[in-house]
């Protein structure tokens, strides 16, 4: 019962689904329509549970005074506010309290966090690049070649660079999306299908 | 140089450098601004949700409009709250088992046509020892094969399997390497916004 | 001398001919200006050949008409500038526009039909003046319960699904299947057994989706290997989650590696829970426990976007070992560059079947390497025929809409 | 720790540091570094250029707050250049209702820099949605699809659009998108079906989609990304946002490769002296 009824029914979805694909009727549409919406929904309820652990997350650590419970307390009081602001003071329309809030403190932050990628694409290019071996070697090459093709300073300094940089996009980059992607097709359907007939069933997790 | 009057840029402005502190090392200013963007996008997420799924998608269309279809998916979502049960916490399997063969259903067919049919068909090109786009397309097809070899599992990669999976990740890591020098000139202009709005939008040194 | 008198009287000859025929030519232009001058009463010649049919592979709902172009359209006359459809319940009732076409264009799709209910249409040519074709009809529309156009797509799957079922069988029934070792796999158990020596936590990122997407599945298959090993060598495991099913599946995959690695004790819930929903704050949150918890060993597989970078270089500040694997190609680069030992789009998939050593799982790879060797030699096939343009072969695997 | 493993090793805060400087200083005195001018920028430029006072064009910035980062100084060069030229301007934006807030915001800094009259120099159509359709519609008449502009005046009441019915009186289309509108939207249906001239900035990662288009005359000229509105600040001389950005741009690139130069030559040097010192040892 709490085992076989979970792997039936992730079989009749399953099939269901994948058959759904085939058949272009109005019904067949609606069902496809209905299960995303169907599963919106459940994801709407486990916010509950996120939000939950979350808040007894934070909750344990102010309680036992662990090292840091202040900025459990930010993070409690400013879901708070954040939550409250949105449910009940004019919702997400602009120049309210909520939107205020997104476009003044978290965007911020959020876009700031983005932007560390500049800098840690540049010690991560410093660190790796190194031609220890042949293929890191090539990884090295394309990348400088790339990089220098498609600022303008790169074709003053070598004016075949930008031709050599998009032949690169365009070929060996191109051929290795392909197969990397025919390959990670292969391993998706064949773990879904192993999910679809219970072959692997560790995520229903312990117990009887 | 006129500074900026709005409080809510100074916000902006500040939490900006609290993050960027981070990179010197970790500090309480960015466990600040962290744990905040912790609790915003929390808050941020209960709102969206309850007026972007629960309220147009569940509410409104079963309470007001009576479509009793929708009795289902709510009874699968209070399955998941089953978990705060222990007794009956197994009853949140059929919630997931249900999400998980929608997922898993939609997954092949697309998978098969978008990653696997659409890509070979694409491969199959005409190959020509007179042009140069023969020449290529011969390049595309070999680059391909051995890649696809060094994904081969069920043997050793040795004698002409091991050559050719070898070519196989050259070619990849060329990929990789033309990939990373790309996304780089993305990634600057990502700093040069930030910085833009700090010296614009906040110290107005700029304009 | 004689060529030169030939080409001279061939010359004068020619002389002749030529203004002959420019007054020919002369008489017909002015014929067809005359024609058209005087008040152009004449109608632009009306389409022909006018076929409605329910549009295939469809919900229904859909009618396409096709006509022939007038033959004052781009060419004749030439006046033709657009075509109005006009569309009725019977073949006498009365005639309504439904939509209209410019010059050129010779199909029309009428997407305001009720399912299984008769038309009528016909299509009129139209300059200043205007006319029409025959009427044609009635037509009904209805939906398919079968889209031929992705019949390959079938083909494909079925194919696939048979090769994985009979492989999981085999070895399921004992037959011995070989899988090569695979570099980051042992990585995976020296990961694990660093952080126990060095008394310090683990790290393990499920990614950034959802249950339903399948490399979430594949990540939890490899937590729950690694969660057993953990628990055998009593060290922390820390898993922040993105969504909050996920975080409901890890804890109760968690909870049963420790079950059988004899420590349901030692299971600590509080260890995996819920962080953020929204990209980059949960990348602030993940570095922020990179950097205070200082974890030994950091995976992150899964679906990664672009923050994969931040975690990863994070990560590398903070001097674990890392270990990822993703489906997600245009983030395999910056794990390759900042992290240990990257899985790379398939082997990720293998991973959780290789680590679990179980026959059944194995056949499954057994599958995906049967399918690349039917993908190689269609390309290798699609490759010739392509080159001596036999494009039917090519054509075989265009799927529908 | 010798040099060559100082080379390798240099900490990463340095290098931190130095990007920041790379993209600071330019915005602060623009180094306007050479910008090589690519054919496709230059052909849009001389097609507007060539243009007489009085002249209108069609801009349609059919993007959004997501692609403004490299869309909003495409538009704004060739906005001032259109002004600074007395060429009168009809704006629309069709990608997405969201996009109006950014068209508007670049179309009044240019007005009021070069304090051109609503109605007179330029009109403001604003947003419709189904672009084919709205476009299609412009051709015939552009009273069909815009009876009155965003500010709600009628487009009779405007003394700009007396003599300007559809397409047949404007000498070219530029549309600034990043998305499908430029090829299926403005080169198909206006550019197929009527004949009108069309130019296009686009995002740098679509800019590789259109090339195709060049070639085949379809489009008149091309900007691609902040390198394309760098070229076009460059042709109107007028060194602004994008060229003080490709500026930081090309710092930084050259920065990172050469710290990556300095890592391998601190290794090769390294092994080197390894491998002799054992021989020597």
């Amino acid at each position: 019962m709490r085992r076989q009824i979970p792997l039936a029914i992730t079989f009749i979805c399953g099939v269901v689904m994948a058959i759904q694909f085939f058949i272009p009727h109005q019904i067949s549409q609606e069902i496809y329509r209905g299960a995303l919406d169907w599963q919106m929904i459940i994801g709407g309820f486990v916010l509950v549970l996120g939000i939950g652990s979350l808040v007894t997350h934070h909750t344990g650590k102010l309680k036992h005074q662990r090292v840091g419970w202040g900025y459990s307390l930010v993070t409690l009081l400013s879901l708070a506010v954040m939550a409250i602001a949105g449910l009940f003071f004019g919702e997400m329309a602009s120049g309210k309290p909520f939107m205020q809030i997104f476009i003044y403190a978290q965007n911020p932050i959020q876009a700031t966090m983005f932007s560390l990628l500049a800098f840690f694409i540049a010690s991560a290019a410093y660190r790796a690049f190194r031609a220890r071996s042949f293929i890191a070697t090539l990884l090295l090459l394309a990348a400088i070649i790339v990089m220098v093709g498609r600022v303008p300073i790169g074709a003053k300094i070598w004016s075949p660079i930008r031709d050599i940089s998009t032949w690169l996009l365009d070929y060996p980059n191109m051929v290795a999306k392909r197969a990397i992607g025919l390959g990670v097709g292969l391993g998706m359907i064949s773990t879904a299908l192993k999910i679809i007939l219970g072959i692997e069933r560790s995520y229903l997790g312990g117990g009887k | 140089m006129h500074i900026s009057t709005t409080p809510g840029v100074w916000i902006a402005a500040f939490l900006t450098l609290f993050v960027y502190s981070f990179l010197y090392k970790d500090n309480p200013f960015y466990k600040f601004a962290e744990h905040l963007v912790i609790g915003l996008a929390g808050g941020y997420y209960i709102v969206t949700v309850w007026f972007q799924i629960l309220r147009p998608k569940l509410i409104t269309p079963l309470f007001q409009q009576g479509n009793l279809v929708l009795i289902f998916p709510l009874i699968l979502g209070l399955f998941m709250w089953a978990r705060y049960i222990p007794k009956y916490s197994w009853i949140s399997r059929w919630a997931i088992a249900f999400y998980l063969g929608v997922g898993a259903g939609l997954s092949i067919p697309r998978s098969m046509q978008a990653l696997i049919i659409r890509q070979i068909q694409a491969t199959m090109l005409p190959v020509g020892f007179h042009s140069y786009q023969g020449w290529m397309n011969l390049f595309i097809i070999f680059g391909v094969l051995t890649s696809l070899v060094y994904f081969y599992f069920s043997a050793e990669h040795k004698g002409l399997l091991g050559i050719s999976a070898k070519i196989g990740i050259w070619f990849i890591m060329i990929g990789f390497g033309a990939t990373f020098g790309y996304t780089v000139m993305a990634r600057i202009s990502l700093l040069i916004g930030r910085i833009q709005f700090l010296m614009t939008d906040w110290l107005g040194i700029l304009h | 001398m004689s060529t030169q008198i030939q080409s001279e009287e061939k010359g004068c000859l020619r002389w002749r001919i030529t203004p002959l025929v420019v007054l020919i030519f002369l008489v017909a232009f002015c014929g067809r200006i005359w024609a058209q001058t005087p008040g152009d009463t004449l109608l632009p010649s009306p389409p022909s050949g006018v076929t409605a049919f329910d549009t295939p592979n469809d919900a229904g709902r859909n009618i396409t008409i096709n006509w022939e172009l007038s033959p004052d359209d781009g060419k004749g006359r030439n006046t033709v500038m657009g075509y109005d459809i006009l569309r009725s319940e019977s073949r006498e009732g009365e005639f309504v526009v439904v939509g209209s076409v410019v010059a050129g264009i010779s199909t029309f799709q009428d997407d305001k039909v009720e399912n299984h209910k008769g038309y009528c249409y016909k299509v009129r040519a139209k300059d200043h003046l205007s006319s029409e074709s025959e009427v044609v009809g009635p037509v009904q529309a209805s939906g398919e319960w079968y889209n031929t156009g992705r019949t390959v797509v079938l083909i494909f799957v079925v194919l696939f699904t048979s090769l994985v079922i009979f492989f999981v069988n085999s070895a399921k029934r004992g037959k011995k299947l070989y899988v090569r070792p695979i570099p980051g796999m042992d990585a995976v158990d020296e990961a694990v057994g660093r952080a126990t020596e060095m008394g310090r936590p683990i790290l393990y990122i499920l990614g950034l989706s959802t249950i339903s997407d399948v490399a979430t599945i594949a990540s939890l298959t490899i937590l729950g290997r690694v969660a057993k090993k953990v628990a055998e060598f009593q060290s922390k495991l820390l898993v922040p989650c993105y969504d909050p099913i996920v975080m409901t599946v890890a804890q109760e995959v968690v909870k049963n590696s420790y079950l059988d690695a004899g420590r349901p004790d030692a299971y600590d819930e509080g260890n995996i829970w819920f962080l953020s929903r929204s990209q980059f704050a949960y990348a602030a949150g993940v570095n922020g426990i990179m950097l205070r918890e200082r974890t030994a060993t950091n995976f992150y597989l899964g679906m990664f976007y672009a923050e994969s970078l931040v975690l990863a270089e994070t990560g590398n500040i903070a001097g674990s070992i890392q270990i990822a694997g993703t489906d997600a190609v245009a983030q395999l680069p910056f794990f390759i560059t900042s992290c240990d030992y990257t899985l790379i789009g398939e082997e990720f998939y293998a991973a959780s079947a290789y680590l679990s050593r179980e026959p059944k799982l194995l056949g499954s790879i057994k599958a995906q390497d049967w399918g690349k060797v039917g993908l190689v030699a269609l390309i290798i096939l699609g490759g010739f025929f392509a080159s001596i343009h036999f494009d039917t072969f090519v054509n075989l695997f265009t799927v529908g809409h | 720790m010798n040099i060559y493993e100082k080379m390798m090793s240099i900490d990463r805060r340095i290098l931190f540091l130095l990007i920041a400087l790379s993209v600071i200083i330019p915005l602060l005195k623009p180094l306007l570094l050479p910008v090589n001018v690519t054919k496709e920028a230059r052909n849009l430029y001389e097609f507007i250029d060539k243009l007489k006072p009085g002249d209108v064009v069609l801009l349609s910035l059919d993007y959004d707050p997501s692609t403004m980062a490299e869309c909003h100084p495409m538009a704004l060069g060739i906005l001032r250049h259109c002004f600074s030229k007395g060429i009168k301007v009809i704006v629309t934006s069709l990608a997405r209702p969201e996009g109006l807030g950014t068209a508007e915001m670049v179309l009044t800094q240019a007005v009021e820099e070069y304090n051109k009259k609503n109605g007179e120099d330029y009109v403001f159509l604003g947003y419709k949605p189904v672009p084919g359709a709205v476009i299609l519609a412009m051709g015939e008449d552009f009273r069909l699809a815009f009876p009155a502009d965003y500010y709600g005046t009628k487009l009779e009441d405007l003394p700009m659009m007396t003599d300007i019915k559809n397409y047949g009186d404007i000498k070219i289309v530029v549309t600034f998108a990043a998305s499908a509108i430029v090829d299926l939207g403005w080169v198909v249906y206006a550019g197929g079906t009527y004949g009108v001239p069309i130019g296009a900035g686009v995002t740098a990662v679509m800019a590789t989609d259109f090339y195709k288009y060049l070639q085949s005359g379809q489009l008149v000229g091309l900007l691609g990304g902040l390198k394309g509105a760098a070229e076009y600040e460059k042709l109107i001389e007028h060194p602004d946002m994008a060229i003080k950005g490709m500026d930081g741009q090309n710092v930084a690139h050259l920065l990172i490769v050469f710290f990556i130069i300095i890592g391998n030559i601190g290794y090769f040097l390294g092994k080197k002296a390894k491998a002799s010192k054992g021989i020597g040892g």
